[in-house]
């Protein structure tokens, strides 16, 4: 028998995947290896890609540096404000958008998307000015607010998908066996739809955490993680941006496990 | 008392006219079945009936309240949705508790009917198991459970075997058939296969475009269509239509149809009015005998496909510049291409006007 | 007749609607206006809301300012790379998710989703590094390449609902009328997919064209815009800042224009 | 020449085998059906036999070439899918020209193939549309159209007619059953509707589990079902199946089904053997008799449901401690509960092995 086709195109599928997820991944194992790479050996030349012993040196150092535990307490408060505000409006508005038709859906759906595309620099602009007029300026609800401007289009997007994906027969069904809508919606809608909100609500966090631009133009003294990050990277050794980088990814990877069931869910949401 | 009755109802979607002025009364106990088309409007109907659409204009009464304008939960009616829409996050139990519970029933009385309705369809070793657990037919009895126990005066259920295969769907409907003999509820069930209909409904509304054509009971409603959508839509295959022309010899009404003259049996003297006119002659397959030789009135055909179909043979014939089907017993031995001639059952022919489409009143009632 | 709940119910819908088209929409006609408005109307307090004439001042001020041009010119460079590599390596990677069962599929997914979460600043950080070593430092190719880095997921996730939008039996069917596997994405798959694949372009062509940080770090004469308007925002007057906010949302507004038919199609594929 | 064989193919996904282990041979010019459930391995067989599928194990030959290791595009195949898939970006011309153009006909032969391929199909006068524009059937007369323009030497098609509404599908069988008499490929034809491959079958390999159970001329696998799943997948309403035994008395068989003896005709000797096993009577419901008093030999019942269905009625019956299915003609009146009985039409009971579902042969070849 010839060479099997199908075995040459699982091969090339399978080199492809390597390429691509190299280059996408790479950077995350290099800051993790550095992160965990005593610092002396970080500026030995040629640098050795594995480190030589596991050292947690340069994470403390990182975590010792004044300003570092303030702003994480602020990225966290930024996030969990970003995620009330974000739930609070996003998840009305899809379940609007999924179950209702009104005029002018398109449209709206057509600027939710649109949106997505203007840069976070020049929409931070102006807020700040505004900011700063009405004593939001380096707080973090301030931040918050913006961080809710860059995720309500994606987390619109997101319930919008999680609550198509509860059949409308469901809560129709509930109604007919003497629900309110409101009723129905709490006993039936909600406990299906949860999972998919607290996954929308986890993208929203690690958006929130990992967002640069507007934290640091809107803070001063109060800024994030990320922001502080990069308001010292000019500054600081090597050892400081690899620990500040591993530090940042961390929640991400944190949340990736926890939701790792739903992300799927999410994926298919986003592409069925 | 759980008479319904449709006034003059009228349902939009934008510019879509969904349901068009339609009256309808359904009896106190009838099992009525709503019959058409894809977008005829029938779960349109059904859905104003169990208040999940709010009609445009016209007025609905169950049991002499009017309804129009009061939510599902105050209707007093059930439903059983084509998709069955159990509740994936509840059991069986729950599931059919659902409605007791929200109407605030104690939970001795919630167990006592729980197990009623779960034994009246035979579920009873179901009721811990989660939907996902289940089959189709399961759940399809799990969704019919979960509306019977609210006893309701009204039971709405929208194509509830459509997603059922053949097999399961043929043994469901006559449960369904059985279930409404025990719990007597007045029912509308929505479908749009012609089998269903006509096995299930004590009376069949075809419903075509937002409006009824024809609403009476299987017999009359298969044997006397109304028009010729009637016809074509009920039975499988459907009637048979001819053109013709009427005309009158030696006072006996016949009709003439491409050159082939039919003469109508005593009874049709009626018809004789139209005589010179066009017509269009409606006949079921079942209702055509096939001759091996010519006979008086017998009309010559050709064989052009046969099908056995079970102990029948289905025939597509060439005969009078049209094509006709007729269905034979198995054992007839026939070939493509052969001649033969045909003999209508004129008893149970059907006039129909071609213009209108609409059935021609042409025989005396007890003709 | 009692009043409707389903008017009150549109009425709610619209007024969220409004609400939230404020969030997201705000900054940018605030930008917009700016942008047109005579300087010295800029400076006064309180600024009026519309300005008093069309002006296109500013935006002359913003064309003139040393560096603009070429920042341009090499945003605009940047953006086709980006689009040929991200392209290159997506659409096949788009192909073979949509087409094709292998083992590790959904893993691919996952860690495809999960570097969507990863910040742009950590990533940069190592790729500046290693592009200094190999050259690739300060070259628009440079940036390409990290913008390809970035716009990955999101090119394979949009390439992959575009090619399973174009049904399967379509190809089978080319290849029973003779057709080889290549013959059949040439004259069947390629065609249906081409609207949804230039929309695919587009949008990273518009993440490219508002993508800061990357950019900032990892040039220092080819500036791309972004770059180059963040680098001066310090150093510059008001106007500057928004002509510039202005100039960078412009190809995003044309882009949304051209591909507006197919952005539904986007967000179709989406959400579903 | 293009008779195709099928030898012991096995295709399995991942664990799942979806065909274990089929030989099956398909004579040059015949129409085969491959009928079975969702999941019985029919679609992958055929998709083997197109070369769509790599067979794991196995040879399939088509007209003496062992094409399995063939693209499709060199085993003169041509295939009709259930989705149709015509092109949408291409007109109805070049959606049936399409295969002649990748083949590098002349523009010539290309104009007069097509058109005539059109005028078989009657869609000239759509040539020139698009898809978009086109009806369900007439999508599906363009797929149809596509495929024996190549004049393949084999025809596979995959469910083509289960889009299609029910009047659709009727017609549409029929002129299916038309083309085969006209193009005469070798045709496969898969489908889950057993009406569909009773119509238009020359032979019909019913499948189960990825094997053939039975392969036989329509009559065969209506009239004599090899096992009970062929007698319950096949016909509407199913094969009834009754337990009972097998006794002697006075030197004559009979079978004793709760309680009650049935005494079989001569011609049943063979099951003599067998007596005091246990055995399961087969019997269609157009086979059942109904009588309103006792007579020798025939079965006390009680009616549970009466459904008309057009010219018939199907009774669900309760007798033998079992439930049965009957048809009858619509003008005998019945009422639920009523006390009937039963007479089999003896010549035509099938006896099955209970353990193994298998029929067994206990007549001559001519009772």
């Amino acid at each position: 028998m010839t060479v099997n086709p199908i075995r040459l195109r699982l091969i090339g599928i399978y080199l492809s995947m390597a390429l691509i997820g190299a280059w996408v991944l790479a950077p995350l194992l290099l800051v993790t290896f550095a992160t965990f790479t005593p610092p002396p050996e970080l500026y030995r030349w040629p640098k050795p890609f594995l480190p030589s012993r596991f050292s947690t040196e340069t994470l403390a150092f990182f975590l010792t540096t004044e300003g570092v535990l303030h702003s994480t307490v602020t990225s966290l408060l930024v996030g969990v404000l970003t995620i009330v505000l974000a739930m609070a409006i996003g998840a009305p508005a899809g379940y609007a958008m999924a179950r209702f038709s009104f005029w002018g859906k398109e449209g709206f759906r057509l600027a939710i998307l649109v949106t997505r595309m203007f840069p976070v620099a020049i929409l931070a602009i102006p807020l700040a000015v505004s900011f700063i007029r009405i004593g939001l300026y380096d707080t973090p609800l301030g931040v918050a607010i913006a961080h809710t401007a860059l995720a309500l289009p994606i987390v619109i997007l997101i319930t919008t998908s999680v609550f198509l994906g509860v059949p409308r027969d469901l809560e129709e069904a509930a109604i007919t066996l003497g629900c309110s809508r409101f009723q129905a919606f709490l006993k039936v809608v909600l406990p299906l739809a949860l999972p998919g909100l607290a996954a929308a609500g986890m993208f929203t966090f690690v958006l929130s955490w990992n967002e640069v631009f507007a934290a640091t133009i809107l803070t001063v003294q109060n800024r994030t993680l990320p922001a502080l990050v990069v308001y010292l990277l000019g500054l600081s050794p090597l050892n400081f941006r690899f620990a500040g980088g591993f530090f940042m990814v961390l929640p991400a990877l944190v949340v990736m496990f926890v939701i790792r069931k739903y992300l799927t869910h999410l994926w298919g949401i986003t592409i069925r | 008392m759980a008479e319904i009755r449709l006034q003059n109802v009228w349902k939009l979607f934008g510019k879509t006219i969904a349901v068009r002025d339609l009256t309808l009364t359904i009896n106190d106990g009838e099992f009525l079945v709503l019959l058409g088309p894809s977008g005829c409007g029938k779960t349109t109907t059904l859905r104003c009936i169990a208040g999940l659409e709010v009609p445009d204009r016209g007025r609905i009464i169950i049991g002499n309240r009017d309804v129009t304008d009061l939510p599902p939960a105050r209707r007093g009616i059930a439903m059983v949705f084509q998709s069955y829409a159990v509740f994936p996050h509840m059991t069986v139990f729950e599931n059919i508790a659902f409605g007791l519970r929200v109407r605030k029933f104690s939970e001795a009385e919630i167990q006592k009917r729980v197990r009623e309705a779960a034994e009246l369809l035979q579920i009873e070793e179901l009721l811990q198991r989660y939907p996902a657990q289940l089959s189709g037919g399961q759940r399809q009895r799990v969704a019919v459970a979960r509306a019977i126990v609210m006893r309701p005066e009204v039971l709405l259920m929208d194509e509830p075997l459509s997603n059922l295969d053949a097999l399961l769907r043929l043994h469901m409907r006559a449960e369904l058939k059985r279930l409404h003999l025990e719990i007597k509820s007045t029912t509308v069930y929505v479908t749009h296969d012609q089998v269903e209909a006509l096995s299930l409904g004590d009376r069949i509304a075809v419903m075509k475009d937002g409006q009824i054509i024809q609403c009476d009971v299987p017999e009359k409603v298969y044997a006397e269509p109304e028009n010729m959508f009637v016809g074509s839509f009920i039975g499988s295959p459907p009637m048979n239509f001819l053109q013709g022309k009427v005309t009158m010899a030696d006072r006996a009404v016949a009709v003439e149809m491409n050159g082939v003259r039919l003469t109508l049996p005593p009874g049709f003297e009626k018809l004789g009015e139209r005589a010179g006119s066009q017509i269009i002659v409606g006949i079921r397959p079942e209702n055509i005998e096939i001759l091996r030789e010519a006979r008086e009135n017998a009309i010559p055909a050709q064989v052009i496909v046969i099908e056995p179909i079970g102990f029948q043979r289905l025939l597509t014939l060439q005969a009078l510049g049209a094509t006709l089907k007729a269905t034979t017993q198995a054992d007839v031995t026939l070939a493509p291409g052969e001649q033969v001639w045909l003999r209508f059952d004129l008893q149970k022919i059907r006039m129909m006007d071609p213009k209108t489409g609409k059935a021609i009143p042409c025989r005396h009632p007890d003709g």
